[in-house]
């Protein structure tokens, strides 16, 4: 992966002298980096004295925006697939003639899974780097540590995770769905179609899948008719053994096993499940399910299919959806990494979401007329993407949340989803809904 | 004065290791580098407090801590406690914002908010006062440390499974701060804190004033670190360290003496914790593991652990390093930080300090020669305790 | 039997690893300013006796009593504060510190955690050390890092440190070994004056160093008394002879 | 909250019948030995480093790692190669995974352990440095993501002596292969010429050189020994777990607590430690979340290593 450097002046001897150490050594991956002789065709109509009245590090051929994911640590298998959509974007935005005629340079970062250097990147990248916007993070925790930096310093972030609401800030796009977005109207479904009146509830520990179930759970008791709650349990993040919850599901019969799960932990968890005899098809011959909201084709493929066929995941976007949008999407998410995946990539629900990030913000700034955080912010509501493999997006005008369908996919032996049920709407995002506190 | 001379700079060689210090920290890099990367380097000091602490705990005495992330956790989120709740208190002032959209029950922690805790939880109420909070900043960790140590060296847990012992400590600690979300704010940790007695944190004036704060932190540990191993009780320490045995049969209590600088320790990396969240603006349990926790027994090593100025350099080269390598070359780093930590163990165990002291002199020796008859350059560049 | 002037009391002293029996029921009274030496072969149970009355090893079964204090059960700190002190078989010293600092550190002042960090180095102190220093014939060698010591002196540094503190009782392991025959002489002549006024309970192998020391003598053998008396009746003793001395 | 309430009251046999409880017992006193199972497949080797020579292997974990990963490399081979070995391939990884992991266990032993035995609390800063080596190693090689071995079908799946229990058949897998390497083990180190050396090695050093055991030899092939042990764990884990380049961190604390609540040196120790923490573990998850679970067993364990130091078997011999 070349990472594009911007040649930001600095002061201070010593990290002169170490950036001309990393300069030489980074000639070589700036080989593969954008040439500066483009031409913008558009400089006329968008003069850089008006597009950019706060000191972006924008000029008249480029502009320059942040990448901050997890490219070391244990995240980094979660968000390898949000780099690389975005990029996807990037490219093909430049491909089209860039933003306001400006071609877009990348400052990547690593978060290193690790908190506080997502916010010892997000300064750097907002301070230092003076980054037109950043698409990054994927843990509410990550987003959480350099929110307050966005708002300080007003950057913009474009967020890509579904994730547990209670927040909307002028600072950010969220592009993932909030809760609501994607419990409700699954265990609607579960309810209705399936007829499912008990449910289990799982999840990792930490505030997503708690604040997940807290409002699956609201909704199971008071908005379905007869149905319950029959357990709640959390694991911690990365455990690998859940013998012993599997025993207690089995003892409790639910309906619905409703499962929040996330990363390393869900490779043993739906391993367990099957050796344990529960599988797609034995819960079905019960008219019982396993529901997922945290399993997309990203942790498939590391999970095997033959262990999770047959569960159904609610998700916004799953990688068979048939629409022209997505089929383009997926082949040139394949054209490009190629030699990566050899056209077998798996795109999961948030690297889609990713996706979108770069596209929303080129919208926005055309719309704005100007690369200035305050303006984008304020001309962010509205805006529709088209052209998204989901289907059609459109910015909320208050809460900076997309408008978008929830969908149900099951599982399939090889490692896609069969999209069974969409919501006929586009479901209004509500990152603080009333009646769910 | 004399006196003063000798405990607390460690006389000439030490002194000079001491203004060199202060200088750099003081003049050199904030003249030298912008805000941003400054901030950065108040961030790694604060760690430095943990290098210094365990340079008495394990150089000195002889007892490693796997489990030090713990303390400078607990000092962290004592300081965080009382910013968010100062947070908290001056949201409601700011009616209007996105934040007190979010909110039920304005006043409290908006975590708690989050997890439909209606009521500040009673082991709050003292983060309210700031001189409660600095008390227990102190006061917590040394009596965890107290009840830790008596239990382990009264029965004469040592060496590795003293390390093992502290490290299972923080990790059980670890999964307790994050599954109580509604109390610590889980794996999120405490964030968005702003303001300090009103001060506010953020801006670029008050971080070079914490800056300097922390260095001024930090020379005040090194001082009080020298002056305390300059005493008898110092010398035990090293006695304890290398004859255990002798020191119990000259009619100490061994276990107290390893008690006590387990408890310094412990305070003094609380109030590197605390000066953490000052620099940095939030508390994370990310933090309170046991990976930084091994980490701060690195810069230890590689400093030298037997240098309490060492410790400081071995803090800001590893970190500037990761920080460093992690921009420039992410994959790299892995393999040539852990290729430092073998190196360090196994030809330099002094670490940093000791090839200071062992080829520093020489080298000085012969620059001096080479321009006897010029006027004196500035001093090498001593690492002494 | 009673012997109100005895100042060391072990009576039925047992201790089993897993067991074997090192100690088997010694019974043993040492009198005020005596210089008791136990002489026996390898694995007679010598050092551990040693190790359970300064508190080392703590002991299955039986009694220890010093000067009418109960021992038995005393951590080693608080032995050694009721005045016992122990010397080591290879030198146990401080290496990395001064032979001043190593004679201070003995010292019993500021014993405690706190008392430590606010110790000071106070002219009687120094004084004491001095005095010590000259009686251990290192007075010259006071600067000196305790490590570069050559391994007699070590010796006498110890034996040094335990007379800081002004002991009632000495218990020496093998105070002589390896030192040359100068050495032994200037050993010997150290241990008598130092026996001044306390009693000590030395283990020794040098017979001829035993000779010129020991008031009386214990023979250890499998972990019990084999004999007790004057070194002369001793030498005589035909079970001494076959286990220990030989032909 | 109210799971734990249900979860009591079911017990206490409302309106769940004998049968169904009867079948939990047993499924959740399997569950109790697979997690057994993979404790004392961690800790086997370790207690043979730690405990036989002192050493901490921080980069235990990694080791492990390493013969997930030649397990999944076999899978691979199998799958894109011979697809008709892909039954019986699992058995030969078992056995690759010894040698490579023991290989480079042998490697770093010359390379490093060896210049540090008289610092026990360095090999510990040292092995954490190869850590990080290793695991960069592994995401270089094999990708960040996490990934798994294809199983073949006869390990998949449970069956079912009676109505209402289900044996996981890789928890069957998983208990035998550590059964079987444990007696491999205690065979190897009480019964064997290669044994008594080690054994000797471990008690004196200076003697066991002077009668002419190559003492240096020993050390490295008792260290490669413990490595390849970790290897053949990590290949019995890719039955229920995935890897990825760090999951050995996921398990080093585990590890250790086994090794040292056990008491370092005896591998009946291991066994009982195991075997106690596992029991703990799996019965406080069913009756109260998983994360008190893990929360309580630390507390314990901490606290009875605090009252008994010398771990739960020690010999008693003069200091």
């Amino acid at each position: 992966m070349s990472i594009t450097t911007t040649s930001t002046p600095r002061t201070g001897m010593l990290s002169r002298v170490l950036r001309s150490i990393a300069a030489t050594c980074a000639v070589i991956g700036s080989a593969a980096a954008m040439e500066d002789g483009w031409a913008n065709p558009v400089l006329d109509k968008f003069p850089t004295a008006t597009v950019n009245t706060t000191g972006l590090a924008t000029g008249d051929h480029w502009v320059t925006v942040g990448q901050l994911h997890s490219v070391t640590g244990t995240m980094a298998i979660s968000e390898t697939g949000s780099v690389e959509a975005e990029r996807l974007a990037i490219k093909q935005i430049n491909d089209m003639g860039g933003v306001l005629g400006r071609k877009i340079k990348i400052v990547q970062e690593d978060g290193a899974s690790d908190w506080p250097t997502f916010a010892e990147k997000a300064k750097k990248l907002l301070i230092k780097d003076k980054v037109g916007t950043v698409f990054g993070c994927w843990t509410s925790a990550s987003r959480k540590a350099v929110l307050p930096i966005f708002e300080k310093e007003n950057g913009m972030l474009y967020y890509p995770t579904f994730y547990e609401g209670l927040e909307a800030s002028k600072n950010v796009i969220y592009t993932g769905q909030e809760a609501t977005q994607q419990i409700l109207w699954g265990l609607d479904w579960a309810h209705k179609e399936k007829g499912a009146k008990t449910f289990f509830l799982i999840g990792s520990d930490y505030i997503w899948p708690r604040t997940s179930n807290k409002i699956a759970r609201i909704h199971i008791e008071k908005k379905l008719q007869g149905c319950k709650v029959v357990g709640e349990e959390y694991y911690p993040l990365g455990h690998t053994n859940f013998n012993s919850l599997i025993n207690k599901v089995k003892l409790a019969k639910p309906d619905v096993i409703y499962s929040v799960v996330v990363g390393g932990s869900n490779v043993a968890w739906y391993k367990q499940l099957k050796a344990a005899g529960i599988t797609g098809a034995s819960l079905e011959k019960d008219k019982r399910l396993l529901l997922t909201i945290s399993t997309t084709e990203d942790e498939v493929r590391g999970i095997g299919g033959e262990n999770v066929e047959g569960f159904f995941a609610c998700m916004k976007y799953f990688q068979s959806l048939p629409n022209e949008n997505n089929i383009k999407f997926v082949a040139a998410f394949n054209e490009m990494y190629k030699d990566k995946y050899s056209g077998k990539a798996s795109i999961g629900d948030v690297t889609q979401a990713a996706y979108l990030g770069p596209w929303l913000w080129k919208a926005t700034v055309e719309k704005a007329g100007s690369f200035d955080i305050s303006k984008i912010s304020a001309a962010s509501g509205g805006i529709e993407y088209k052209e998204a493999p989901e289907g059609y997006v459109r910015i909320h005008d208050k809460n900076n949340h997309l408008w978008s369908k929830a969908r149900l996919g099951k599982m399939r032996l090889d490692g896609q989803f069969d999209v069974i049920a969409e919501s006929p709407e586009l479901i209004e995002p509500n990152p603080y809904p009333e009646g769910y506190k | 004065m004399n006196s003063f001379y000798r405990s607390f700079l460690g006389g000439r060689s030490g002194t000079v290791g001491l203004v060199v210090l202060s200088l750099l920290l003081l003049v050199v890099l904030p003249l030298s580098i912008d805000a941003f990367r400054l901030n950065m380097m108040g961030k790694y000091l604060s760690l430095a407090f943990v290098a210094i602490a365990l340079v008495m705990c394990w150089g000195y005495g002889g007892i490693m801590s796997l489990g030090q992330g713990l303390f400078w956790g607990l000092g962290g989120y004592c300081m965080a406690a009382f910013l968010k709740l100062e947070a908290a208190a001056n949201i409601a002032k700011e009616a209007g914002t996105d934040q007190i959209q979010a909110l039920t029950t304005v006043g409290i922690p908006d975590f708690m908010d989050w997890n439909q805790i209606t009521e500040l939880p009673w082991f709050w109420y003292p983060f309210k006062s700031f001189p409660l909070t600095l008390a227990l900043m102190i006061v917590i960790p040394t009596v965890i440390a107290y009840i830790v140590g008596v239990a382990m060296f009264k029965r004469r847990v040592g060496g590795v499974y003293f390390a093992i012992i502290t490290q299972a400590l923080c990790w059980a600690m670890e999964i307790l701060f994050v599954t109580r979300q509604g109390w610590t704010g889980g794996i999120n940790g405490i964030t968005d804190l702003r303001t300090l007695l009103g001060w506010d944190i953020r801006t670029p004036d008050a971080q070079m004033t914490i800056y300097f704060l922390t260095c001024i932190g930090i020379i005040g540990c090194i001082l009080f670190g020298r002056w305390l191993l300059n005493t008898k009780f110092g010398r035990l320490l090293l006695a304890v360290r290398d004859m255990e045995d002798r020191v119990r049969f000259s009619g100490y209590d061994v276990a107290n003496i390893k008690t006590m600088v387990f408890c310094i320790a412990a305070a003094m990396s609380s109030i590197g914790g605390a000066f953490f969240v000052l620099n940095v603006g939030f508390m994370s349990p990310k933090l309170v593991t046991i990976e930084p926790s091994i980490y701060m027994v690195i810069f230890c090593a590689v400093g030298g652990r037997m240098s309490l100025i060492g410790a400081v350099y071995g803090t800001l080269i590893v970190s500037f390093g990761r920080t460093f390598f992690s921009e420039e070359f992410p994959a790299l780093w892995y393999f040539l930080m852990g290729s430092v930590f073998i190196l360090v163990t196994m030809v330099f165990p002094e670490g940093l300090a000791g090839a200071v002291n062992r080829f520093g002199p020489p080298l000085w020796n012969k620059i001096a020669r080479l321009w006897r008859k010029k006027p004196p350059a500035a001093p090498a560049e001593e690492v002494k305790p | 039997m009673i012997y109100p002037h005895f100042a060391l009391e072990l009576e039925e002293l047992t201790v089993s690893f897993d067991g074997f029996k090192a100690v088997n029921g010694v019974t043993l009274y040492v009198a005020k300013d005596e210089l008791r030496v136990i002489i026996g072969p390898n694995g007679a149970g010598k050092t551990t006796l040693l190790d359970l009355i300064c508190g080392r090893t703590k002991p299955t079964d039986g009694k220890i009593t010093f000067m009418d204090k109960v021992l038995t059960r005393l951590p080693e700190q608080e032995i050694v504060r009721a005045g016992v002190v122990r010397k080591f078989q290879t030198p146990s010293i401080y290496p990395k510190i001064s032979v001043f600092e190593n004679l201070e550190l003995s010292h019993p002042k500021g014993r405690t955690a706190i008392g430590a960090i606010f110790f000071r180095r106070t002219p009687d102190v120094v004084e004491r050390i001095h005095m010590v220093a000259e009686q251990i014939f290192l007075k010259d060698l006071l600067n000196k890092e305790a490590e570069q010591l050559s391994h007699g002196q070590k010796q006498w540094l110890e034996i040094g440190m335990l007379l800081m503190a002004d002991p009632q009782l000495l218990l020496l392991d093998e105070p002589v070994a390896g030192m040359s025959v100068r050495e032994r002489e200037q050993t010997a002549e150290l241990l008598r004056s130092i026996c001044k006024g306390r009693s000590a309970v030395v283990i020794e192998h040098d017979m001829k160093f035993v000779r010129r020391i020991a008031d009386k003598v214990t023979v250890m053998h499998q972990g019990k008394v084999l004999a007790e008396g004057h070194m002369d009746d001793i030498e005589k003793d035909p079970r001494v002879v076959e286990v220990y001395l030989g032909h | 909250m109210t799971a734990k309430i249900t979860l009591i009251l079911l017990l206490a046999g409302l309106g769940y019948s004998w049968e169904e409880i009867k079948g939990i017992a047993i499924m959740q006193g399997f569950a109790g030995l697979n997690l057994f199972a993979i404790f004392l497949l961690m800790a086997l080797g370790l207690s043979v480093i730690f405990g036989q020579m002192k050493v901490i292997n921080m980069a235990h974990g990694e080791f492990m790692t390493m013969g997930a990963y030649t397990t999944v490399l076999l899978s691979w081979l199998c799958e894109t190669h011979a697809p008709g070995l892909l039954t019986w391939y699992f058995p030969v990884a078992m056995v690759a995974a010894f040698f490579v992991a023991g290989a480079v266990g042998f490697l770093t032993e010359w390379a490093i352990i060896r210049h540090l035995y008289k610092r026990p609390l360095d090999t510990l800063l040292a092995t954490w440095g190869l850590s990080m080596i290793f695991q960069e190693a592994f995401r270089q090689i094999a990708g960040a993501r996490e990934t798994s071995a294809t199983m073949p079908e006869w390990l998949m799946g449970s069956f079912q002596p009676f109505e209402g229990v289900d044996i996981p058949i890789n928890g069957v897998f998983l208990l035998s292969a550590c059964l079987v390497l444990t007696g491999l083990v205690v065979a190897n180190l009480y019964y064997t010429r290669t044994g008594l050396r080690v054994r000797a090695t471990v008690l004196n050093r200076d003697m066991a050189g002077a009668v002419g055991i190559n003492t240096t030899m020993t050390d490295r092939m008792t260290f490669a020994l413990g490595c390849g042990i970790a290897g053949v764990a990590g290949c019995a884990f890719t039955t229920v777990g995935s890897i990825s380049p760090s999951a050995g961190g996921l398990y080093i604390v585990d590890t250790f607590m086994v090794v040292v609540f056990g008491g370092a040196g005896s591998i009946v120790g291991t066994i009982l430690a195991a075997f106690g923490i596992a029991q703990a573990q799996s019965v406080l998850e069913f009756f109260l979340s998983g994360v008190l679970a893990k929360v309580f067993v630390l507390g314990a364990v901490v606290v009875i290593l605090m009252i008994r130091p010398q771990g739960l078997i020690a010999s008693k011999i003069r200091k």
